[in-house]
């Protein structure tokens, strides 16, 4: 490691490419569910294993026994060797194990140093915590991911990629042996992709052993070592890095070829259904335009994709256009007839709703069913003399599961109890059910598995072809390329260009959206047939 | 949301028939139905204002004003069978009954739109808006009394057609006094609203996730305004009815009702945090206050422990199921390493 | 807060217990009026029978610089302090309604006797009871001291008269809604009970209100105490057999005249520091007599 | 955690200053050194009560059973004064002072632990456990108490080795109540322990997100429990000065406390949902409530309107810095759309 942070002894010294943790018959069950069924599993020191699987695989669930988060049903950890119980993370973290959350685990009231230092403070003599220390240590891991943010910003204040970096600093900042990387690039930049995995090749190279879990399945195929699959809580498959591609992953993360690519699909668009006027938004708190005059189109039966990277301002953009925020200047008119002075409920009554970036926060209500979630937005659709009509509330919730095919027991299941993918199958269904004439989705596939993104783009365009207008968010080039009709692209809260990706490569959107095409996401640009990756 | 509330029900259920059994073994008279009525009133009283806090703790929020508004209304109406002093005109004017009804319910009403607009719209925490409500309506209350208890002008006078008052709001129909009627009315219609009505789905989803129910396009602010005031509402009802069965007026009518009105609704097995539960709940929740209260009277508890002991009953009224969750998960991840240990270890190999 | 030049003028604090209750908001009104007639400014202050409040107030007043001080004391032994610190400041202060537990502090003590109350009541009550019969007792709230010093002199009387039998009492805290619920519910456990005492009015008429419910008002007496105008009322109408009369307004006028006296001549002009103030018994035969707690003739 | 917390804070500041301005100019005495010091006093009682509330607060919890423990510490501590009948023995013991003030703390820190212990372990609602413990600790100082205040023994008696409690807990240090010496030393325990001791850190991540706290380690039931810990402390601290200051134990002493202090970290600019206060703020914002509540004595605001006004000063206090916020915002929305007019409309270009 480049930049020793803490006087932290290392738990031994082994070999590169010796098993230092190793998992034996893991087992964990949550009530009726059945997260991990047996498992086996290597980690080795200087080497990234890389965990591939769709989602409720089982995949963080292992990585959170490993780290003493959960304590398995069965089976049986060693380490070095020797048998352990981890009890905590903080027993987990004495041996020289770290985790990096899938979900950002982080305080906003709290600043970056405090955050990193949350649980390991550095005491002075006195007992006081060496807020001094703490400061310098975090300016040097800062700069060693070169991400310029003070010790003393405030994490509310950051935006979601560089919460993800202060978690990545945490994690360094506690000198693991054993480094668990749960989906950490989900809300990083590709420049920012570089960097960390800059990070872990120092890290390897000084005997620390990675696991490593990505949905973005060609960066993780170019960082292992080790690819390990996992599905339906059983391990399925493990290679070593070198024998494996993209298509041996899906096809035994899925069982299946799992392949989508719309590019084909019918253009019989219809009138423009959203027409958005120089559109400018400022942000109220620091005055500065988020979305700086924007126009942009949408037909019926017309699915746009908005590309650009993190903090480009699409989501300030979806959430103006929804209601939920106010706009600085500019029109919006949806078939005609301006919206602008319309909150979200009326948008959504004149049909323009919006499937939000964050799914637990503002996409599902945990305490509702799967059905009382579907039939949310579509409520007033089901009413006769005030009251709710059962007969036609569950008539329409049956024919919404089916049709966005939600994997669920059935309607009365509780929404939290399914996988990333079917919730956001749910949010997406709950707006459809209002007879939108165009729908904004705001990153709808992250976190989501390849099987799922190719369902839910499969929804978006038979909805599209019955004249459904889409505009829709995404930061993954493959999907934008396959799974649209035009590609917007959105840099620095403006429209640079638009592209139709029939007719343009990936490089020259990327080049657009002002991201370089990086080694480590251009090395498998050929194979665009496999979208949402890439 | 099912299944839980209903175990939830269940464990309030079960405190409820627990306390009937101990008290009824201990005393004779517990159980007489002239008894049974008695305590139907009383919990009337309160279970009506717990109707309005379950809509308000539905949507995690919580209001400490509903006794200072019990009271207000009791001296709004107090003031207005006294007589209105109209001015420029000398006159004085006495509203008829009905009018005095309206208007005093409507006071409740107000001030729960106070709470709600302040709430809702700049956002402030419910805790701290309805306990300065609170004082403020208690002030209101003793100013509008100013140290005189209004009684026997709540009878009206033929002559000035304000009579009728006691007939109805302190009546018994079919020997059940009258605040049990509207309770039962109130219940079954708050029963609807929550359960049928798209209002009532949109206070349980804007309680479990604003924002995700806002997005989904219920009008969350408007939900929020107007549970405080139905809150209010049902405060000013409470008012009313309570006027007429001490049939006077005071300054310090309602003093702690709202507490009574929290615990019942979370007895009842509704979650502070919003989102979770029921009318049935809240009205077993009153019943187990009430039927407590009465209990110990009848048994002879001395009043200092009836304190003491009405404590100890609100806290493991709450306890209870959260234990038995606990014993259950224990016994749960038993059974399921039981289970794996049952399927004989597989020893280490890593599958190629 | 100015000066006062002669007889009359400058500033009296009334530091009462409870306005928002009749019986101090007489005393209150009482002491305003006198002050006014006498050429004083007047501020009012309540400290809801919390020492601690009380204490504020008092030292508030003395930062103030009033010229007077009247206040109906929060606790006997628990006023003794804030009162020290009046003198030591050298402001006259006089005491209404109930006394501290030491003399030659306040210029003059003027005290509702509670305990002579209770026994005129307990006579009267008892006497309408033929001196047997079964009877529950409620309580005032037993922060209060009047709350036990008028259950002890009900005690006195009664335990006189063996076929008088208590059979329960409970805390009601001068409510009248509390003393209807409890009343309610000991009414469910003794329901052949003959007769009710009440450490206040309010308590009593509750309990009235539930025998009413009842059907039973007519077999049972029941006895109050404060001589408020409702009890009144209900004494007219037969619901109560008595009530007892505190002549808080007459008192409160000696209190403010005494007042004055020191603050203009350094005397009271009277000779006991302490002096009590008899209470009256109200019953059907006198019950024209009483209005607003003045008693006339 | 800093700017915005300065912002609030000095929101309290600013009405603090409105407060002291306002009273000043309407009465003479109002800034008399005697009638600060009066303040102080009695700001202090609040203020440490206020102190142990803030942490609770910061976690995201309420106790609501502060003002009953400081009744309780204090009967406890008067029944040993009283002497302690010993069990077999037919003797009385009669313990020394520092003997009861341990005592009668270590009971107001009992109280929280057992708070402490049922929202951290058994994850029971702060509200409801808190409520439940308000109750049973006013029937447990009525049953000690047992209608009696406790006055004279409080003195001690030289022959009994119990004297010396006033001699302490009444004085007067350099003119300032011992009070206001004991607020000021624990503003500074508390502000040492908040900002330069890792459990202050813990406290301010737990409260503001605990699954992350825990994951990193931090021990969240530990901290939880300790925290009602420290809110028991502080009242039995309150409940020992306090009937020094009244030289007195009664029975509803430290009644309605709760909300006092609650309102004293609102105002001083926490928020109830936990991870926002400091302890600068919560003492500013007893002060508010302190300063208010003297000056409507002083300039002779009727009872009851004091009890409108303090209510309406409580929402105010909190509504300001809401409405400034969404004055604020309104106004940068203004000179936005001003800037975007004045940069002349690009039209709409769609590059290809
Ligand atoms: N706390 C929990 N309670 C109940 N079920 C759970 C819990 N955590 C996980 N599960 C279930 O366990 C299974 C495995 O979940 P896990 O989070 O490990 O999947 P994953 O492979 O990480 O998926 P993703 O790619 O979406 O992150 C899923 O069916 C999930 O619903
Ligand atoms: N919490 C925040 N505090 C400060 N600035 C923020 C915050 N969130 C976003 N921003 C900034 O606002 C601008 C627009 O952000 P927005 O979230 O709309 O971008 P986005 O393109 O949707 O990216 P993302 O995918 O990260 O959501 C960016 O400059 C971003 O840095
Ligand atoms: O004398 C008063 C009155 O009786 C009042 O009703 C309650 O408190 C007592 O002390
Ligand atoms: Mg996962
Ligand atoms: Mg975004």
């Amino acid at each position: 490691m480049s930049a020793p942070a803490t006087e932290v002894a290392p738990t031994g010294t082994a070999q590169i490419g010796e098993v230092v943790l190793r998992a034996v018959g893991i087992s964990k069950t949550y009530g009726v569910t059945k997260a991990l069924k047996g498992v086996d599993f290597d980690v080795r020191a200087g080497q990234v294993t890389v965990l591939f699987g769709e989602n409720g695989a089982g995949k963080s669930t292992l990585m959170k026994i490993l780290s003493g988060v959960e304590q398995p049903t069965g089976g049986q950890l060693v380490l070095h060797e020797e048998p352990v119980t981890l009890e905590n993370t903080v027993d987990a973290v004495e041996r020289g194990i770290s985790i990096i959350h899938q979900e950002t685990n982080l305080c906003p009231n709290l600043n970056v140093r405090d955050n990193i230092f949350l649980g390991r403070e550095l005491r002075t003599r006195a007992g006081g915590i060496d807020y001094g220390r703490e400061a310098e240590i975090t300016s040097r891991l800062m700069r060693q991911l070169e991400e310029e943010i003070a010790p003393q910003t405030l994490v509310a204040d950051l935006r979601m990629g560089q919460q993800q970096i202060v978690e990545i600093a945490r994690a360094l900042a506690a000198e693991a042996r054993i480094l668990i990387m749960d989906e950490p690039t989900s809300a990083l930049s590709a420049s920012e992709v570089e960097v960390l995995f800059r990070v872990i090749r120092e890290l390897t190279a000084n005997g620390v052993a990675i696991v490593y879990i990505s949905h973005h399945l060609e960066e993780a195929i170019s960082i292992a070592d080790h690819a390990v699959v996992l599905r339906d809580g059983e391990l399925v498959a493990h290679e070593p890095a070198g024998d494996i591609d993209l298509p041996w992953v899906v096809h035994r993360m899925t069982g299946r070829q799992a392949e989508y690519d719309f590019r084909e699909e019918p253009r019989d668009f219809g009138e423009v259904a959203l027409s958005v006027r120089n559109l400018t938004v400022a942000d109220l708190a620091t005055g500065r335009i988020v979305v700086d005059d924007v126009s942009i189109d949408v037909r019926a039966g017309e699915i746009v994709c908005l590309y650009g990277l993190m903090g480009a301002g699409r989501t300030e953009l979806m959430e103006t256009l929804a209601g939920r925020d106010p706009m600085t200047a500019g029109e919006v008119l949806l078939n005609g007839e301006d919206i602008a002075g319309l909150d979200v409920s009326e948008r959504i009554s004149r049909g323009l709703g919006l499937v939000p970036e964050d799914r637990q926060r503002d996409g599902v209500v945990q305490m509702l069913s799967v059905g009382s979630n579907l039939s949310l937005a579509g409520l007033r659709s089901v009413v006769r003399r005030g009251l709710i009509s059962r007969t036609s509330e569950s008539g329409r919730i049956r024919r919404g599961m089916d049709e966005v095919t939600v994997k669920a027991a059935g309607p009365g299941t509780p929404i939290t109890s399914l996988s990333g993918g079917n919730q956001q199958k749910v949010v997406i269904g709950k707006l459809l059910m209002t007879d939108p004439t165009v729908l904004l989705l705001d990153e709808p596939t992250r976190g989501i598995d390849v099987g799922a993104k190719g369902e839910i783009f499969a929804l978006l365009f038979k909805e599209a072809r019955k004249g459904l207008g889409v505009l829709y968010v995404t930061s993954e080039i493959g999907e934008a390329m396959t799974a649209s009709h035009r590609i917007v692209v959105m840099n620095k809260g403006r429209i640079v260009r638009e592209f139709d990706p029939r007719t343009s490569s990936r490089a020259e959107v990327m080049a657009a959206s002002g991201e370089s095409a990086s080694p480590a996401t251009s090395t498998t640009t050929t194979d665009e047939a496999i979208g949402g990756t890439q | 949301m099912t299944l839980s509330s209903a175990l939830v029900e269940g464990r309030a259920l079960l405190a409820l028939i627990l306390i009937i059994a101990v008290f009824a073994l201990l005393s004779d008279n517990y159980l007489d139905p002239g008894n049974l009525v008695t305590i139907t009133k009383q919990v009337a009283f309160n279970a009506i204002l717990a109707l309005g806090m379950l809509m308000v703790i539905l949507n995690g929020g919580i209001d400490l004003s509903v006794g200072s508004t019990v009271g207000l209304t009791g001296a709004v109406a107090g003031n207005l069978f006294r007589g209105l002093d109209l001015p420029l005109t000398q006159a004085i004017m006495f509203p008829q009954v009905w009018v005095i009804v309206v208007i005093s319910v409507g006071v409740g009403a107000l001030v729960g739109y106070v709470n709600g607009l302040l709430i809702s719209r700049l956002r402030l925490a419910p805790f701290i808006v309805t306990l300065g409500m609170l004082y403020v309506g208690r002030g209101l209350t003793e100013v509008l009394l100013d140290g005189q208890n209004i009684t026997n002008e709540l009878r009206g006078q033929e002559g000035l057609g304000n009579t009728g008052f006691f007939e109805v709001f302190a009546s018994r129909p079919l020997g059940l006094p009258i605040s049990a009627w509207v309770m039962i009315v109130l219940a079954i219609l708050a029963s609807i609203l929550l359960v049928r009505s798209p209002f009532g789905r949109w206070l349980y989803a804007s309680g479990s996730n604003e924002r995700a129910a806002e997005l989904s396009g219920v009008p969350v602010t408007r939900v929020k305004t107007r549970i405080y005031v139905i809150a209010g509402t049902c405060a000013g009802i409470v008012g009313l009815l309570q006027i007429a069965n001490i049939s006077s007026a005071t300054a310090d009518l309602g003093q702690f009702y709202e507490l009574n009105a929290i615990a019942a609704v979370v007895i009842g097995g509704a979650a502070l945090s919003g989102g979770r539960g029921t009318v049935k709940g809240t009205i077993i929740g009153a019943f187990v206050i009430g039927f407590l209260a009465n209990g110990l009277v009848i048994v002879g508890v001395s009043p200092f422990w009836q304190q003491v002991i009405t404590g100890a009953v609100i806290i493991l009224a709450v306890a209870v199921d959260r234990i038995q969750q606990i014993a259950q998960n224990r016994a749960a991840a038993r059974r399921a390493a039981a289970e794996v240990r049952a399927k004989t270890p597989t020893t280490a190999s890593t599958p190629a | 807060t100015e000066d006062a030049g002669g007889k009359g003028g400058g500033t009296i604090a009334i530091i009462t217990v409870d306005p928002s209750n009749p019986y101090w908001k007489a005393e209150v009104d009482t002491a305003k009026k006198a002050a006014t007639d006498l050429g004083y400014d007047s501020y009012t202050a309540a400290h809801n029978n919390d020492p601690d409040e009380q204490n504020t107030l008092i030292e508030t007043a003395v930062n103030d610089k009033v010229d007077g001080i009247l206040l109906d004391p929060a606790g006997a032994d628990e006023s003794i302090a804030a009162v020290q610190k009046v003198v030591d400041a050298d402001i006259p202060i006089v005491l209404i309604n109930a006394e501290i537990s030491q003399t030659g502090l306040a210029a003059s003590q003027i005290v509702s006797n509670n305990a002579q109350g209770a026994t005129v009541g307990a006579e009267a009550w008892a006497a309408s009871m033929n001196y047997k019969g079964t009877y529950v007792e409620l309580f005032g709230n037993p922060s209060d001291n009047n709350a036990q010093v008028r259950s002890d002199g009900y005690k006195q009387v009664l335990s006189q008269y063996p076929d008088l039998k208590k059979v329960g009492q409970e805390i009601a805290n001068w409510d009248r809604q509390e003393g209807q619920e409890k009343m309610e519910a000991l009414l469910a456990k003794n329901p052949d009970i003959t007769g009710v005492i009440s450490g206040n009015d309010e308590m009593a008429l509750g309990a009235v209100n539930a025998l009413k419910a009842k059907g039973r008002l007519d077999q049972v007496k029941v006895l109050g105490f404060d001589g408020s105008q409702d009890a009144v009322d209900a004494v007219r109408s037969g619901e109560l057999v008595a009530t007892v009369v505190q002549p808080i307004v007459e008192g409160t006028n000696d209190a403010m005249k005494q007042l004055d006296s020191v603050i203009t001549s350094g005397e009271t002009g009277v000779s006991e520091e302490k002096q009590a103030l008899d209470c009256v018994l109200v019953t059907k035969d006198n019950v024209d007599s009483v209005e607003n707690l003045v008693i006339s003739e």
